[in-house]
């Protein structure tokens, strides 16, 4: 089997900053937008960008995620002899194969990346809301006949500091990576986005194994190397929406944008689909005393209260009287009546009995966790 | 837990009444309740109850039906122990007993003794597409077992006017109450028009292997179509234990526009959308992709039922809207059905209007029937802006 | 990488000169080889190219093909990525000359415009099924894009006499060589029957999304069917730019009986063997359960094919054995080939004989035909013990 | 959701005893019978038995393991919400959660479990050949009212002792455990096939991970702990065919075995397929030299040597003059000419070159490993 390029998705990580939303749940796997979870829009990339064999890496409770990925059909990658695989952790006659960071769970998977014999791998993480076409990435790789490319992000200046950023010449190639400086000399922060050419690659990570560097991480530890040792790694721009929602602000805040139905991300642009494994549900019923207004509602809903600029999520119940604002609201919650939600993000399976509150503000969003009880009692007790 | 029931969908339904929208589609693919189509409710039923094996007979016409079903993996009826979809050729079907074509009528029993050997099933259910419901199989199934009956049908007690006059369903009648043997049928039609409670047969038929194939014998001889009532009345010609097993859920026996329109708006009420849709036995479609419903910023949305993929920045109110419509702002649309990839203009009025798949309605557009009759526009249809269009007024 | 071709497959093929073994199946899923149907070639060659969608054009008997193809998944032709198995309901289409329905015809066009339109691809695909080959639609396209071509068609050089005489093939001509301007194409028919290389055309076409909807209308404006060599002509026509992309592998038009009988030989052959199913492009198929094929103690098998979960104690010559067929003891067979099911009792002679599916053979039985006319049994049939027939005696 | 019953069939062993064969894959993905792997009996029993939730337990080298099980397509066990489930080691915020038993890779999947709220849990290793209907053991398990059935299989008396022992009363009640008696009391050893109420062993692996007893493995600690507290333990007798395939020696007399078309396990039988997921292959083609006698071939061969009394596995070529004679031949090996195989197993891959031999006796069946190459050259070099 010979495959051009193999995507690779890193979805082990816990994403810690997520507090309870990542407790039970890798943050490749945490909701978004109603109908997705995070990781559908690198898969979905990925099926767009016509990369039909997809590899994810798990490691942190991954259940929910090795569930919701299965068999790649969603996203059309259920191909013959490839697709989507989950590769996880498993121990061998060398003992035990743990992932101890980014380039280490590509070497631990060397094994898998060879059954493809691919000339390229592309490093994806699945924690990002973007839309992006790998394929031109790909070309712009092949027409540089670079050993690495690296996806970077304009960021705004202010905002520099807390990234790792490239400092490239003319061509966009990269000469520098300064991770987090203080004064940066660039704005181009690294999206954590990579093609390699495997073959170069297989060769740092085997080879650095037996030395006193230890190849854990691309970017502590392999992009380094491969600058000292004048490798021709490149930058390539990405100039469209990009979101990492790597906390509970930026979360919340993501969902908020993804209201607004002139969006940068164009959900409803049947070009460029984002796919997702999704329960099947009946419609949503919008009952006599319903409203619904600036807001995205999901299959399954049942709304009886107000619903203002928010998102739900499959299956939300929603009584009379209650309120629901500036909110994003996870699958299968049970809202009671006369509750006022606002600015809050509600775990799947949470339930908020008659007349609870759960309200946050700006910078401090509320949250309740999965399957999270508070209020009085059930309308039905 | 073992695959005991072999299935058997005839799906030569009568249509006419329903046109325009079965002109292109038989009634088993007719769309119903924003996202699913009437067969998704005889196949869930089979799902729910862990049947992995279905033969269905299908018209001409069935090739809507076809891209629905593709392998019937979404109901489990692609399990390689035993499984699958069966299909037919059967254009001469709704001939049957006219033309008499030798080879056509051995293939066809053949097919159905065949199914049902293969199937190694014990039991055999034999179920249409137009007596929308949501029934447990494994409930009568176990009824059946438990009158250790010869053939039972399942039935729910209506009132005679929630019919039509003309319906071609039977009325069942019992020997002492619903729980003893069910012994007359008789065409519903021929039953007074009045408000007294009948028993009306669902058409949702089971009986043993051998029960089945000797009947199958009895077709094949006197060349009628395989058919639940028509089994049932066999086994009454032939004095067979048959029971009636009482079904309590939604029912309504689709056969012509306004059944189709009244079970919609029926479905509206909450009562009736719970009884189909939050019983522990999930109804199951085709799954599809498309973002969460847009509602704008003056949308006004009451008692109204909405798919997945739509935007609305108008007024909707006692209405359906299927996948991926779209309503303008200042529009009003009310007690109608909106079916798939329908796109309404600004500034409309629509009321007791049914809109098939993909029509385009301009603006100011003013459309009106009744609720006796409501206007139904064919697939496809483009309504030009400004148009008024009154039920009576020429379309 | 990405999905360019739209594919469109006309299988409203011709069969009259393959019965009875198309009976009741088209061409396109008339079995080969042990274990493929007709229609896995061009669907492979689909595949190995990544192209994600298709649409299939249909006639009446096309139930078998459904249920091979099933939702298209082992071929990913179910990709939601744009993909998908559109089918059409195509009884009509063999009368779209004579009869001129209307309404038929727009929805036969527009179903073409549409599913072109929304596959999104740069390039439109036609061609059929009974030209039997492992062809790489990546080079046609390569080609096609390297010489700036309007429209491209598939051809194999070949001895006019390894076609019948009045086969319904097309011959094509080249201004200068065969990398030139396809200048001229020519009903094979009309070619004089000897010993000359011809340029055969194989109805592999691709063309241009936009070149596409220009034949289309072409092709609306004159009611045609839409195919691969009508296209070319519109191309000639027209003074377009038209090429060849010669294809250099197995290929066999499959149009009668003698040249699907000799097709199976000539696989029989290792280098036509390997041409088709030892390449890098695999040929796919709808997957089967059922335990590896056993040899008995005193079964000889020799230059033969067989498929799994077969059960061989006689012996086996030239011959091919689809899945669970059973030779019994004492009995030869060779120059033959036996279809899916078929069981064959002891002590029996066979040569020169095709048995269609599921044929049940005694003991004792004796059947012999001609290479060029072999004896044709039709599925389901029943042979019984001691029977004796031989090519010209009457069966 | 609810099931009435789950299986969990346990796949994460080594199988040590059978040396280079479970070096790179684990015990139950070796291949068997020219089609299957040895997973394929305890799946397709599971689907044959109605049985359609399963989680499949697996640890050691899973990669051919898991891409083999899937979704569970070809056992018919892709159903919503459920069907064919792998289990790997994952980390969490408790730590690493690795399976260090039987009982323990229970314990460390509860979440699994418990999201099908079960009433019964059929524990199964994925090791043996066998056909079994589970749905037998577990109206057998209902009638008796159990906490726990065991599967056993009344093997010789001079077996036993290598055994572990179920002495059972009148009324098949287990009431001693003998983990390999020195002088058994019975001959019914355990089949490592469980039936447990589910509530029941889930509230005894939770409360003994906090107390001095760790419920690691079946056999050694929660069936002893059971029978200490009376549980009621029912053995249920197998008396069909069933093999163990541990060591070299019994996988490649087990494969022998099933040459016979009169074999006991009746692998034609319509009514209880066994299921795999197998290649695309083009069928097998038996050249003007080649003879093949009391043998099963399998799609993709290519035969022109002689092949007596063996089993050749998917696209296996066989060279002009070569014999193959009692052995198991796994896929995609490639025999030269001139070559000798008798009495062997032959790795998947495997290639044996011009005038080759591999050559065992018996009780010293000769191994070829996974894709490991002997003989001359290449007939084509």
């Amino acid at each position: 089997m010979k495959t051009e390029i193999l995507g690779m998705v890193l979805a082990g990580g816990q994403g810690s900053r997520l507090g309870k939303l990542t407790k039970q749940i890798a943050k490749p796997a945490v909701p978004f937008g109603g109908k997705y979870r995070i990781i559908d829009f690198a898969l979905s990339n990925c099926a767009n960008s016509g990369i039909t064999n997809v590899g994810v890496v798990t490691q942190y409770q991954p259940l929910i995620l090795n569930e919701h990925v299965g068999d790649g059909a969603p996203w059309g990658l259920n191909r013959h002899n490839g697709g989507a695989t989950i590769l996880q952790p498993y121990s061998s006659v060398d003992g035990e194969k743990w992932f101890k960071g980014t380039a280490h769970a590509i070497y631990q998977n060397i094994d898998y990346i060879d059954q493809y014999n691919p000339d390229y791998v592309l490093v994806l993480s699945g924690d990002h809301i973007y839309k992006m076409d790998y394929e031109k990435m790909l070309n712009f790789h092949k027409e540089k006949a670079a050993s690495l490319t690296v996806g970077v992000l304009p960021v705004s200046w202010d905002e520099a500091p807390r990234f790792g950023i490239m400092n490239t010449d003319l061509t966009n190639r990269i000469i520098e990576f300064d991770e987090k400086p203080a004064k940066p000399k660039s704005n181009l922060a690294s999206m954590g986005i990579y093609i390699f050419n495997w073959p170069r690659l297989k060769q740092y990570l085997q080879d650095n194994q037996s030395k006193t560097r230890n190849m854990l991480d691309f970017g502590g530890d392999v992009i380094p190397a491969y600058l000292d040792n004048s490798e021709q790694v490149f930058a390539y721009a990405f100039e469209d929406y990009w979101k990492d929602v790597g906390t509970i602000e930026s979360l919340w805040e993501a969902n908020m944008e993804f209201i607004n139905p002139d969006h940068d991300l164009n959900i409803r642009d049947t070009n460029w689909r984002i796919y997702s494994r999704t329960p099947d549900c009946p419609p949503q019923f919008i009952s006599k005393t319903g409203k619904v207004t600036n807001s995205m509602i999901t299959d399954g809903c049942y709304v009886s209260g107000e619903v203002e600029h928010s998102i739900l999520s499959h299956n939300v119940r929603v009584g009379k009287g209650s309120v629901v604002k500036d909110s994003f609201v996870m699958a299968d919650v049970v809202i009671g009546e006369n509750v006022h939600i606002e600015k809050a993000i509600i775990g799947e399976g949470a339930r908020i009995y008659d007349g609870g509150q759960v309200i946050g503000k700006d910078k401090d969003i509320a949250v309740l966790g999965y399957n999270e009880e508070i209020g009085g009692l059930t309308h039905e007790e | 837990m073992r695959n005991k029931i072999a299935a058997i969908l005839n799906l030569v339904e009568d249509s006419k009444d329903l046109r325009p929208l079965t002109q292109n589609r038989p009634v088993a693919s007719l769309p119903f309740a924003c996202r699913y189509r009437l067969i998704d409710f005889p196949f869930s039923a089979l799902y729910n109850a862990e049947v992995n094996s279905a033969a269905l007979f299908i018209s001409e016409s069935g090739h809507s039906l076809y891209d629905h079903i593709r392998s019937g993996a979404n109901w489990g009826l692609d399990s390689p122990v035993g499984g699958g979809v069966f299909t037919h050729s059967q254009i001469e079907l709704k001939t049957l007993r006219a033309e008499r074509d030798e080879e056509f009528n051995i293939t066809y029993f053949d097919n159905h003794r065949k199914y049902v050997q293969k199937s190694k099933a014990d039991y055999v259910l034999l179920c249409g597409s137009n007596m929308l419901s949501n029934i447990s199989l494994n409930a009568i199934l176990q009824y059946h077992q438990e009158k250790n009956a010869d053939i039972t049908a399942a039935f729910k007690k209506v009132s005679r006017k929630a019919l039509k006059k003309d319906t071609e369903t039977f009325a069942y009648y019992f020997d002492g109450n619903e729980d003893d043997y069910l012994s007359k049928m008789e065409k519903m039609s021929e039953v007074p028009y009045e408000d007294k409670t009948v028993s009306l047969g669902m058409n949702y038929v089971i009986m043993g292997k051998e029960v089945f194939n000797r009947y199958l014998k009895k077709a094949e001889e006197g060349n009628s179509r395989i058919d639940g009532n028509t089994f049932l009345r066999y086994s009454l010609e032939n004095g067979d234990k048959a029971y009636g097993y009482e079904y309590t859920g939604y029912l309504k026996s689709i056969e012509d526009i306004p059944s189709y329109f009244e079970a919609n708006m029926e479905i509206l009420e909450e009562k009736n959308f719970n009884a189909l849709f939050y019983r522990n036995d999930p109804i199951i479609t085709r799954p599809r992709h498309g973002a969460p419903t847009y509602y704008g910023p003056n949308a006004v949305v009451n008692n109204a039922l909405i798919a997945s993929d739509c935007e609305i920045y108008g007024k909707v109110e006692n209405s359906l809207l299927y996948r991926q419509t779209k309503i303008r702002e200042d529009t009003e649309v009310s007690c109608s059905i909106i079916m798939h990839g329908t796109k309404i203009g600004k500034n409309c009025y629509l009321k007791y209007v049914i809109l098939d798949k993909n029509i385009k309605v301009g603006d100011n557009v003013h459309l009106e029937g009744t609720r006796e009759k409501p206007l139904v526009f064919k697939k496809g249809d483009t309504i030009e802006s400004g148009k008024v269009i009154r039920e009576g007024s020429k379309i």
